[in-house]
Order: C-alpha cells, then structure tokens, then sequence
C-alpha cells in the first residue's frame, strides 16, 4: 500500500519533472544563443501537447506524423519568436525589451489556442504500444523524451562543428562574430531548437497534462524554476531542477495537500533564488550577461 | 611610396565611424600593400581597435568607404570580411575556453570543407607547435600566451589575405611577444599583409614595413619603419605637442 | 399608436385584474427583451453554451410559430465566466439595453457578483447556477433559480450513498475551485451531523497528475463510497483511472460534470467510467424500459429535427436555457406585462410550471424553483441525446 | 553674485523651462470625468467610468514601479487582491467601519508592496517578473483555501459605502476623486527628486548611486506606495464589485495593468492614464472583442515595443519633434561659477594612502598613493590598464581595495558605497556619459543636486513648501550650472536629442549642481572635437581656479598637460611619475613607458 504510494510520489514527480526540466532545456537553448530569457518556452509545451492532440486524436493521422508535425509547429514558433520576439530588440539588451516582446507573444500564442482549439482540457492519445502497469506510458515517455534530448545535445556539441559553434557563440558573441561564425543563423537555429525541444516537452507530457490551452503559463512557470536554481544555460543544473522541483512539488502535495503544496512550491523558490540569484548550480560569469 | 592600385590589398577613404553618438575616428584614410606589415600605434583612445572593427565589420561605420581586394565592405558585416580573405584577431587573446583546442580552429573555418579545414588547421598548428602539443585539451588549460597564439592561429586557418592583430603582446611575457611577433614575419612570408595594433612601440616598428599613428581619430604619422625623425614623430603623437595641436584645430 | 397601446397596457396592468382574453390582446402588443449572460468563452464554457443553444431555441421556436405572441428578442453577453466583464455586461442590460429579464450567468462567481446589482435595479434573474448563496428570497427578491442548487445535489447524493448504497463510511474529494471547495465542506458538515463517517476529505489541484494517494488513503479510511464535487474534466476522469489502478470497487457519487462526454477519451478504458452517479435531473432520465417523459421525448425530437447539436450534450442544461424563456414568456404572456413587479408576482404564484428540465414551483418564500424531488442519481456513462439512465435503486 | 547671475537670465526662461510637463491634459481629462454624471450618461457608462478611476488607482502607483523604477512587476493583481479582501473581511466579519477598512486595506497593500521590493533589489529583470506572477497565483490560491475569513469559492460580500456614495453617482465621484489624488500625487513625485532619482536607477544605476541615490530606501518607499494605492483600488474594486470570488483577479487582469503602463509610455503619466481609458473601454465596444482582447493587447504591446517605444506619451510629445537649431556651439560660460561653487577656503585634499586592489591575480592598483588637493588640476594619464579609472573609481566609492586608506583632509573614508560620496562634496562623470535619455536636460543635471534636497518622499507626494522649495531653487541652481557649462538653452530638450559632445558637457553641469568640493572627470575629452576639447580646458581650469580640487583622467596627454597644475603617470597600478606638466613631458621614464621601450 504505502508503497504504491511512494511509488507514484516518485513516478508522478519523476515524470513532471522530467517535463520541466524540458523546458528549462528550452530556456537554456535560447538563452545561449542570444542572452535572452523568453516568455514563450512554456507555450512551445502547450501547443506541443494541442498540435499533438488536434493531428492524431481529431485528424487521427499516424502518431509518427502527429509527431513530426508537432516538432515542426514548435519549430516555427521557435523561428518566428527569433524573428518577431528577439531579433529587433537585441541591439540594446540592457534594456530588457525582450521580456516584454516575448511576453506579447506568449500571450498571443497562448489566446489562440484558447479562442481555436478549445478552453477545456482535452484528451491527448495514446501514442506507443507499452502502457501497462508501472509501464503507463505518462510516466515513462517524459523520461525517454529528457533523455533523448540531453543526449541529443550532447551529441550536437561534442560531435559535429554547429554544436560547437553554439558553445562559441554563448561563451562570446562578440568573438564568435569576429572569426566569421553565422552569428543570426545559428541563432534562428537554436530558436528552432528550443521549440522543437519544448513542443517535444509538451508532447510526451500531453497523456499527464492533456492538451490545455492554459498549460503554456504553468510551464513556463515551472519550467522556468529549474533554471533559475540550475543556473542560466546549465542544462545539468536545469535536469536536476527540474527533477528536484518535481518530486518535492509531489511530495508536498501529498503531505499538505494541492493548495498548501504550491504555496511551498513558491515560497522555497523565492527564498531559494533570494539567496542565490545565480542558481544553485549557475555560475556569476554565465549569469552576470541578463 | 607611392603604390599601383595593383599593389592596393585595403584601401580605406575618409572613413568616420563609432560607437552610438561618439565618432571616434573622425576620417580615416589608409592604404594597405600586399604583404606588407603595418604596424599601427597611438595612444590609447586614439582609435586603433574602432578601426579595426570597423574594417573586419565589427562595427558599422557612418561615412566614408573601405574597399578590400577589390570589394567594397560596407555592410558585409564581419562574415563577409572573413570570407573575402581578411581575419580580424580581436584584443584580449579571446578563445573560446569551454572548446578544445582544435575545436577553437576548426571554427575558423567554420564553412569550409571538411577535409580543407582539417588541412588547414594543420598548417595553423605547424606554425605553433606549443599548442599543437595541446591540440585535444580545453583551450582554458593554455597559459595567456598561448590562448594568444591560438587567437593567432585562428586568424591564419583561412589563409587571409590580410591579418589584423589587435595587441597581441598584451599581457605576455617579452620571451612570448617575440614569439608572437616572429610569427607575423613567418606570415608576411606566405603573402599575407598584416595591420599590428601594438603597445610596445619599439618591437612593433621591428617587424613592421610601415609605421601608421592615430592620434584623436585621426592619423597623426604614416611613414616606413626605418625613417629618421620617427620616433620624435611618434612621441608627438603620444604625448601631444600642444601649440601644434592649437594650429591643428584652429 | 403601438406605443400608447402599450403605456396605456403598463399603467393599467398594475391594477386592471388579467382576464385572459385581455392578455392575450394585450400580449400581442408586448415585446420581450431578454437579456443573456454566460461564459461562451474562455474556461468552463460548455454550460454557457448549451445554456444559450437551449434559449436560443426556444426564441427560434416562438419566432417561427409565428403564432399570436409578444415579440421575443435575446441579447446574449460573453462574460466568459469573469465576474468584473459580468457586472459589466449586467450594469450594460440595467441601464442601456434595458432589458425585462436576464438570464444566467452561467457560473457561480460572476452570479454571486452581480445578484445586488440586480436586486438594487430590480431586474427580474432566472439563474442555472448551483451556488445557494445566490437565491435568496428576502435579500434578492427579484432572482429565481431554475436549476438544483449545491445543498439539493449534496442532499441526492448523501441520500443515494447513505440510504441506497448503504454506505457507513463515505470519502469526499473535491477540486480547489470554487464550486469544488464549498461543497466538499457541505457535504462533510452534513454527513459528520448525520452521524456518517467521512474515511478521507481532500481538495485537489485540478491538475494533479496522479490520484492514486488520495484514493488509497480514502480506502485506507474504510470509505465504501466517494462523493466526488468536481466539474473540472480532467480531475473527474484520473479520479477514475487511478481507481481503476487500485483495483477498487468503490462507487463515485457527484457532480453532473462526471457524466460529460468528452470523459470517454480521457478515461484508459470505457469500463473505468462504470459504477459512477452523477445527480440530475429526473425529467432528462430514461426510466427501466429505457423511455424519457413524453414531454422530453418530444423536446428531444425538436431539436432533432432543428438539428441542434444534442449527442455528447447535457440535456437538461440546454432545457433550462429553453425553460427559462418559457418561464419569461409565459410571464409576460399572462401578466401582460414586462414590469419587474408583475413578473415576480406572477412567477411567486405559479403552481407548477412544466418545463423540460424539470417542473418549477415558486413561491415568495422559496425562490428555488426546482424540488429535491425533481432530482436522481442517474448512471454517468450512459448518457444519450444528453439523458442518463437512472441509477440503480432510482426507478 | 547668484542675484546677479539670476538677473541676467533671458527674461521668462525660468518660468519656461519651469513646466517640464504641460497640465492641460490632465485639466481636460479631470473636467469630462466630472462632468460625465451630469450629461445624464446611465449607470452602465458610470460604472465603466468608475472602474477606469479605480484602475487608474492601481496604475498610478505600478507605474512608478514599472515606469519609473523599470521593474517589470507583472503580478500586481495579487495586490489587488490583498486591497479587496483586507476591506471586505474587515467589514464584514469584523464589523470595522467602511472608511478605516479603506485605510487599512490601502497599507495592508503597502506592506505587501514593501515586501516585492526585496526580489526587486536582489532579482534580475525576468527573475523578478516571474516571482511577481508567483506572487499573485499564491494570493489567489491562499484566499480560495482560507474558507473561514474569505470565504474561499463563495466569496465575500464587498463593503458598502454610506450614502451619498452608496449611489451609482456618488461612488463614481468618490473614485473620482482619489484617482485625481492619486495621479496628482505620482506627478508631484515624477517631478521631484525622488522620481528623478527613480528614472537614473532604471536606466543609469551607476550615475545614480554616484548622485548619492540609495537604492535600497528608495525602492522600498516606492514599492510602499505602489502597493498602497494598489491596496486602495482593491478595496474600492471590492465595493464596485459589490461581491469578490477569488475568480475576479485573474492574471489577464494583471498584465492589463502592465500593458496599460508600457501603451502608455513607461516615465510618463499622461500616457498610462489614457492607455488605461482605452484598454478598459476596448472590450465593450463589442462582443468579438471580448473573446480577442488578451490577444489584441498583446499586439498592442508587441507594436509598442519594436515601433513606439515612447508609447502613447511619445506620440502625444509634439515639442519632440521640433527640430532642435543645427551648428549649435557649446560656449561655456565660467564667469558665472561663483554662484554654482562656494568652497570654504583652506578645504582638505583627498588622499589615496598606499591603495592596492586586485582583480584575481591582476594588480589594478599596486600600494598607489596619490593627493589632490583643493583648487588643483590634476592630471592622471597612463597607458591602458595602468589604473587611471580604478583610481577614480576607489575614490568614488566604486571597487573596494584590499589594502590602503582613504583620506578626506584628517578623516578616514571608507571604501565602497559609492552613494555616499556625493554628500562628501566628491562628484563624478564617467567615460560614456550616463544620462536618462527621457528626460530633460534640466531633469539630468537636477540629478545631481539629489542629496541637496531636504523634502522627504511623503512632501513630495503632496507637493508641500519645502517640496516646492527644493524644486525652485535646484531648478534655479541647475540652470546656472547649465549656463556655467553654455547649454542653457538646451534645458527644455530631451537629453536623447543631444549631441555626445553636449551629453559631455551636460554631465560636467550635473556634477557642478552637487556644489563639489572634488570634481573627477573620466576622459572628458573622448569624442570632442578640438575646438570643443580647447572650451572644456578652460572651463575645467576655471573650475579649479574656484577652489574645487580636479581630477582628470585623459588619453589625450596634451590636454592634460595644458590644463593640469600637478600630472601623476600611472604604470601598472603604480606611480610612475609626478610632477608639473613640464618635468612630465621630458621625464625619460614616462616617454619609454609610452613608447613600450
């Protein structure tokens, strides 16, 4: 008895926070590429999980083109944040216009959802064979989708140039600019990128979050607590964030119940980031730059 | 020294450019030679560094021209320039500390091919065998002057026709300024024309077939390295000469 | 011309005696403003909806009987469910469109905000929502439900689980929200006065993953049933699924909500969906031999035939919309009149007015129109054309 | 002296340069806002009115915090919040009369206000955004679970006003009424030292702890008053309401407040006022504007930010748009330095005592000792990295040295906390000059003449006589120190219009106002056209001629010898040389070190 509950503590925390850790990957992304924080990293999640619902459930097309499709949404919406949301305002970054530019479209990202897909949750489908037991596939797919993508980056940066050049780029623009790197295009990649990665979140978090229009400010709330405790483009701090802020969010809600839970949530947080402004994990030089 | 248009590798017209409101280099003319060395000195301030960025296009100009091999620059922004044949290696030995040596130079050449870039990155290790003894560590295990070589280095993986070094000897030793600036006369060799921004005025003059001096965004002295009345010139353009300067501006 | 026949109609109501001939004259003449209010956007706006698709309906109908009636028009306001866009749009039918009656709103928060305004204005209300708070006979003479309200759900519930599954220990879970917060409460207050033992209380985050905890610690506590108060489609359905993952028996017992039809594809599979009741209303419930009233029979084939899309519908929710304006009209119908005073006193006399989602029965000291009696517990999962089959032991 | 310069002044100028804002709009707005109940408008118009009173409450007091201290606090519902349950349970379960709940709610507003200045010191930009958001979504969550006070789901009854603002009418008036307070407050403030300070903190900090800003107490006054009239809104949002459920403060409610500041234009007043008008109206006008609301301010906001960054205010601003008179010349005019300086005679030097400040390994300052004395010039010249601007910045308080002391006369002062400096008679400009490009000339220099202002916030707000005084005679002092360095007829000018040169001078004129009995100057000369670099060695001579001890930090080693009594050569963080110009200029040493020999 107790422990299937324990069990599903740690499954449902592991899970979700596998989720935020996702998108604190997506935070980081952009962020190494621009020195920008974007309000839209949790929408990439949202619509990950609505594009995915919409094309397998309603046009019921195979899961590995639902699949693709969705990345392909986030993809675009990564680009057109690059392009509309961050591109202009980068020239005076101490100004922080970028927190306003891309707040503008998270909400607009956030208003269409609501307005063309729907304002209640909806039912996101099954999408592989294995879901029995300790096996249900919400638990286990945002595990396999987090690992994936940390491989994945891992991958791009140790084995092939353009990773490298994403290294340069967020160690220093400027001298990345100086030897002649294709600053803006690598840039727009990484914006690709970060929503491929946060459509992704959404997607294998769709079984545990359903397709919600409202989904997109949750996430990037939470997805954003892993990265401001694990440090500012450090994506092991934001993994262990996010699994952290998953099991202890769990935990609390078991103990003292969902209100009382995010209260704490919130408040540990606060202090948490009071305390360290760069991150548990983060270091001054990475976070010095916002 | 007068020179064909032939010879011209850089030729930069009434040049004004700055950083926001302030014009610090206020018109700029200047010519640069294939192969040859020009050792560009003034005070700090003067505007060495903005014309540096404003050539390799680091930095947008407001008036004024720069053609380079034949090319005009404006607006071509630094990927453009590289890729013309014009490696700008910016101050403060500036590598990328988080990469592998080798990664460092295979960036410079970012879009070649795989196999030229390989090449080439062999041929800018065979110019600094201290860090191709390091090749597959983190560039941040260098010492300064090493991670300077490597800046160095960087600059020469495209095999540029025109080099620009912006004080390499900052913060080294005397033993690896003389290093450094060995491998300038070693690249003038291979027809490689090199702009050296320096403190250290003697060794610059040194290496250099011509001596250029800013002083206020203007330049104050052009002339070949082995000329007489320099180094009176050059203090001038350090130090001032004040009742000069009152003519100069009235 | 019109117009001095309808002042004259006005001042006179007040103490000419309505014979029904004189209505009927007098009705002709009379236009109805109605004004409707609901969240049509935005959150839980499937009630809103059905609720406006119901009175839309009924508007349709009397237009296009084109039969002798007072001129009937339906001004609907979005409020999407927020209570600041509410007291605007009602301050907006007060003032400006001068509306005779409004309809709704259809959700707890924004009615609760904008009863005083109403009753400062005296402007007649016909509310669906469930909260007690907002009917009120005495505070708010001019508000009249026309709905179950959250004491008599609490009360069917209690009933089914206590008399009809005989439970002695019974777990009560509910969302956060509003709706779920203030009836988890209730219910825990009665059932504790009536000497039943409640296994396990909680309010939950609408989004909480998994529910296995709770339900174990429910079953932990002895519950043999669950009363669930929760509207929100996602809680309801993982409530089911981790019971399902518990292997546990245990009938659900509660909102309407747990009935939606969108909770079929939410659900890991159909059978996680039996063994759950819903409280609703008796007139929309098909008996034993799988027969609705007559009247709801026919009112279900109307809106067939106007297509109105009823499958995966709530129907009593759409006939509350239609019996709403029914109640309005037939007010004005007989009174003769769309003055405030006379409409309330002609809803306050009625006997019983027969309607699709219930008979109402007003009086000037209950405001609530729909009986206890008029409500059963009916088998969530088998809704069709938006009716349920009643539960077992209801017939 | 002062009386004669004063006398001098083109006729009309002070009284000119006096208005830095125009007051008929918010006349205008005020007499139609009145007027509104007696043109017969019905209650569905009264009751929009008063809620656009009520928001404009709450985004008078945000739009100090957004606009002013540039913080992007995006959760102020939660305020809101505090304000309407605070009056409504004290009235309703307490039985507290409606006015002192009123009260009450406003500072309960405040303290919670107080507290978000705390993230907002310690937190970045995004950070701080985010906690905000936190913020209000725990409020929310905490009222809807505290049954017992607030009655969770079911709400709570909002308090009743006693006749007459029990009526439609009377409320609005009532709302009215503070709205006009209010603004008129936030303007009285905008327009102090107080809001000039805030504008320097969001866009130069480091010039404005330099003019003696402290952050820290700044902030939490600002964040006080926000939060108090954000609390004030929310009791008066309770009664308009007549009935609060937890489901009334949404966030889409928040970041209206917020857009409505940024549409506006963040530092101006005018504009959120009017931004708050239409994004209240937007969504009445009709039914699909309801549905697409969120979504159309969020255009709006996105069309600000890239296109009108002024906002609202930017378009209203026609004298912006003036050109400004081409080929103008800074002539300064020293003559009138008397009535800007008043140095005691026989003031005390400054004195570096064998400083040393290391970066990591790097020896900025290596045990540097260095004097200068009251009515000097003081040339510090050096190559690159040799120290010069750690110098001045060890003595402006910027940097804390490891080692070494530092003297006032026989006063030790200690390093860092740069915002106490000015106050210690030492002022400063900087190599790129920190100006707050919004504003005007007149407001930058005024700037400087922070610490000489005596009205305390809360005077501010109400306009008060010493207020008023302090105003008057800085305003007065201001331009004379804007005539000393010749840009007085650039007073009434946004400083984002001026030329570097200008930017230059005009930090010379900021730092004069502060009276100094120091004044450093970093490379003032950079970016200076000769003729222009000849004026400003004047003038700096001048000054030091005034008994006011100069430092200057210069490239061009030739202005500095013309201009200074005494030359320190600075070498990797140790004196190479002192002496007059002169010695320098031969002194072997120096030449080699120049040269690199």
């Amino acid at each position: 008895m107790s422990q299937v509950i324990f069990f599903s503590i740690v499954a449902t925390g592991l899970a979700s926070g596998c989720i935020y850790a996702l998108i604190g990957v997506t935070y980081n992304v952009m962020y190494s590429a621009s020195r920008v924080m974007s309000f839209t990293a949790g929408q990439y999640g949202m619509v990950g999980g609505v594009v995915g619902a919409l094309l397998i459930q309603n046009l019921s097309l195979p899961v590995w083109a639902g699949l693709l499709l969705t990345l392909v949404a986030g993809i675009l919406l990564g680009i057109v944040t690059e392009i509309v949301g961050v591109r202009p305002v980068l020239k005076n970054l101490e100004q922080h216009l970028y927190v306003l530019s891309t707040l503008a479209l998270a909400l607009m990202i956030k208003q269409v959802a609501a307005v063309e897909w729907s304002t209640e949750p909806k039912p996101f489908p099954r999408v592989s064979g294995i879901d029995t037991g300790i096996w249900e596939e919400k638990y286990w797919l945002p595990v396999v989708a987090l690992v994936v993508v940390i491989a994945g980056l891992e991958l791009l940066n140790r084995y092939t140039l353009m990773g490298r050049a994403f290294l340069a780029i967020s160690e220093d623009t400027f001298a990345a600019r100086a030897l002649g790197l294709p600053e803006r295009n690598l840039r727009v990649t990484s914006f690709a990128l970060a929503g491929a990665i946060g459509s992704l979140a959404g997607f294998a978090g769709g079984q545990m979050l359903l397709a919600y229009f409202d989904n997109g400010t949750m996430l990037t709330f939470y997805g954003f607590i892993p990265v401001a405790l694990g440090g500012l483009g450090n994506n092991r701090g934001a993994l262990v964030g996010g699994l952290a802020l998953g099991i202890f969010q769990q935990a609390a809600t078991f103990l003292v119940g969902g209100v009382f839970a995010s209260v704490a949530v919130f408040l540990a947080f606060t202090f948490l980031l009071l305390a360290r402004p760069e991150g548990l994990f983060g270091n001054s030089r990475k976070t010095r730059l916002v | 020294m007068l020179t064909s248009e032939s010879e011209v590798l850089l030729d930069v017209k009434a040049l004004q450019a700055g950083y926001g409101k302030i014009n610090v280099l206020q018109g700029i003319d200047l010519q640069v030679r294939r192969g040859e060395i020009v050792a560009l000195l003034g005070p700090n301030g003067a505007g060495k560094t903005t014309l540096l960025r404003a050539v390799s296009g680091l930095l947008p100009w407001n008036s004024g021209s720069v053609t380079f091999a034949g090319a005009d620059l404006r607006s071509l922004g630094p990927r453009g320039t590289t890729r013309l044949g014009l490696s700008h290696v910016i101050e403060g030995h500036r590598v990328f500390t988080s990469l592998s040596v080798t990664d460092n130079l295979s960036l410079a050449g970012y879009d070649l091919k795989h196999t030229q870039r390989e090449e080439r990155v062999e041929e800018a290790f065979s110019l600094f065998p201290e860090i191709a003894e390091k090749r597959h560590l983190s560039a941040s295990t260098l010492s300064g002057g090493q991670q300077q070589m490597l800046a160095v280095a960087q600059g020469l993986v495209r095999r540029p026709k025109l080099l620009m070094l912006d004080e390499p000897s900052a913060g080294l030793s005397p033993v690896l300024v003389d290093r450094v600036l060995a491998v300038v006369t070693r690249i003038k060799a291979s027809g490689t024309a090199v702009i050296l921004v320096e403190q250290l005025v003697e060794k610059a003059i040194g290496v250099s077939d011509r001596v250029v001096a800013l002083a206020r965004g203007q330049i104050v002295l052009d002339e070949t390295s082995t000329a007489a009345n320099l180094s009176a010139g050059l203090q001038d353009a350090y130090l001032g000469h004040a009742d000069r300067q009152v003519e100069a501006t009235a | 011309m019109k117009l001095t026949r309808r002042s004259f109609v006005q001042s006179a109501s007040a103490m000419v005696a309505i014979s029904s001939t004189g209505s009927k004259a007098f009705a002709q003449t009379t236009s109805i403003q109605i004004g409707f209010m609901g969240g049509l956007t935005g959150p839980n706006s499937s009630f809103g909806i059905q609720y406006l698709r119901g009175a839309q309906f009924a508007v349709d109908e009397i237009r296009g009987a084109g039969k002798a009636g007072p001129a009937v028009e339906l001004v609907p306001r979005d409020t999407q469910g927020d209570p600041t866009k509410a007291v605007n749009a009602a301050q907006e039918m007060i003032s400006r469109l001068k509306t005779n009656v409004i309809l709704g709103p259809s959700g707890t928060g924004e009615s609760l905000a904008i009863m005083g305004i109403m009753a400062r204005a005296k402007m007649p209300n016909l509310n669906p929502t469930s909260a007690d708070a907002i009917i009120d006979a005495a505070k708010y003479p001019n508000a009249f439900r026309v709905a179950g309200h959250i004491a008599q759900w609490d009360e069917a519930v209690r009933f089914y689980c206590t008399q009809i599954l005989k439970s002695k220990s019974i777990a009560v879970i509910g969302d956060n929200g509003g709706f779920g917060t203030t009836a988890v409460t209730q219910t825990v207050a009665a059932l504790k006065a009536s000497g039943i033992q409640v296994a396990y209380q909680a309010q939950v985050d609408p989004n909480q993953p998994d529910l296995r905890p709770d339900l174990l610690r429910a079953r932990e506590g002895g519950a043999t049933a669950v009363i669930v108060w929760t509207s929100a489609l996602g809680l309801a359905t993982r409530m089911m699924n981790a019971r399902a993952a518990i292997n546990w028996d245990v009938p659900f017992v509660g909102h309407p909500g747990l009935g939606i039809g969108d909770i079929l594809r939410l659900l890991d599979k159909p059978s996680n969906w039996e063994n759950v009741y819903i409280v609703t209303n008796k007139s929309c419930c098909f008996d034993d031999a799988g027969k609705l009233p007559s009247r709801t029979e026919e009112f279900v084939q109307k809106l067939k035939r106007k297509n109105v899309q009823i499958s995966d519908s709530t129907l009593w929710w759409i006939g509350c919309g239609h019996d709403s304006v029914e109640l309005m009209t037939a007010a004005v119908k007989e009174t003769g009149s769309t003055k405030a005073e006379a409409l309330i006193k002609y809803w306050e006399a009625l006997g019983a007015f027969p309607g699709i989602s219930g008979d109402f029965k007003f009086s000037p000291k209950e405001h609530n129109g729909l009986p206890t009696a008029q409500l059963a517990m009916a088998r969530a999962n088998s809704q069709k054309n938006g009716c349920f089959t009643l539960a077992p032991g209801y017939s | 002296m002062s009386g004669m310069a004063k006398l001098s002044a083109p006729p009309g100028f002070l009284q000119r340069a006096q208005f830095t804002f125009s007051a008929w709009p918010y006349v205008l707005l005020l007499i139609a806002a009145i007027s509104l109940p007696f043109t017969g408008a019905n209650d569905y118009w009264i009751l929009l009115a008063t809620r656009m009173a009520i928001y404009t409450i709450l985004i008078m007091g945000l739009n100090l915090v957004v606009g002013f201290a540039g913080q992007l606090a995006l959760g102020y519902v939660g305020l809101l919040t505090i304000g309407a349950y605070t009056s409504s349970v004290l009235v309703e379960k307490l039985g507290v009369g409606v006015f002192p709940a009123l009260v009450i709610a406003a500072v309960a507003g405040g303290a919670f206000g107080a507290l978000l200045s705390i993230p907002a010191l310690r937190l970045r930009t995004f950070y701080f955004a985010m906690t905000t958001m936190g913020f209000a979504t725990i409020v929310s969550q905490i009222v809807l679970a505290w049954q017992s006070i607030t009655g969770g789901g079911n709400g709570i009854v909002g308090p009743v006003f006693p006749a007459p603002f029990d009526a439609a009418n009377g409320f609005y008036l009532f709302c009215l009424v503070l709205a006009a307070i209010c603004t008129w407050t936030t303007l009285n403030l905008s327009n102090s030292r107080h809001g000039r300070s805030l504008l320097a903190v969001r866009d130069v900090e480091v010039a404005a702890a330099a003019n003696g800003v402290n952050k820290n107490v700044l902030f939490l006054k600002t964040f006080f008053f926000s939060g108090f009239l954000s609390g004030l809104a929310g009791a008066l949002f309770a009664t308009l309401q007549s009935y609060i459920t937890p489901d009334a403060f949404t966030l889409d409610l928040s970041v209206l407040f917020f857009i409505a500041i940024l549409i506006g234009g963040r530092g101006s007043i005018i504009g959120p006022l009017l931004a708050t008008v239409l994004l209240t109206l937007l969504p009445e006008i009709s039914a699909p504007l309801v549905t697409w609301a969120p979504f159309l301010y969020a255009i709006l906001l996105l069309v600000i930010v890239l296109l009108i960054p002024g906002g609202i205010a930017a378009l209203l601003d026609v004298e912006r748009r003036k050109p400004l008179k081409t080929g103008r010349l800074i002539i300064p005019q020293p003559v009138y330095l008397p009535s800007v300086l008043d140095n005691p005679a026989g003031a005390e030097s400054i004195a570096m005592k064998q400083v040393e400040l290391r970066f990591g390994q790097i020896r900025a300052l290596d045990g540097l000792d260095i004097d200068i004395k009251p009515g000097q010039v003081h040339g510090l010249i050096g190559p690159n990295g040799s120290g010069k601007t750690t110098t001045l910045n060890v003595i402006c308080g910027f940097g804390t040295p490891q080692q070494g002391s530092l003297w006032i006369g026989d006063r030790q002062i200690p390093f860092g906390s740069p915002s106490t400096r000015v106050s210690l008679g030492i002022a400063r400009t900087f190599q790129t000059p920190k100006v707050v490009g919004e504003a005007t000339v007149l407001a930058n220099v005024m700037l400087g003449g922070t610490t000489l202002g005596t009205a305390t916030f809360m005077e501010s707000l109400f306009g008060m006589p010493r207020h008023r005084k302090d105003e008057k005679s800085l305003r007065e002092h201001a331009l004379m120190a804007l005539r000393v360095v010749g840009l007085e007829e650039l007073a009434a000018v946004q400083a984002e219009r001026l030329q570097h040169s200008e930017l230059r001078f005009m930090e010379i004129a900021r730092a004069l106002v502060s009276r100094p009995r120091f004044l450093l100057l970093d490379e003032p000369a950079a970016g200076l056209s000769p003729a222009e670099i000849e004026r400003l060695g004047d003038l700096v001579k001048e000054i030091g001629r005034h008994g006011t001890g100069v430092l200057i930090v210069e490239h061009h080693s030739d202005l500095v010898f013309r201009m200074s009594d005494q030359v320190t050569v600075l070498n990797l963080g140790r004196m190479l040389a002192a002496g007059s110009p002169a010695e320098i200029k031969v002194h072997p040493e120096v030449v080699s070190a120049y040269l690199g020999v």
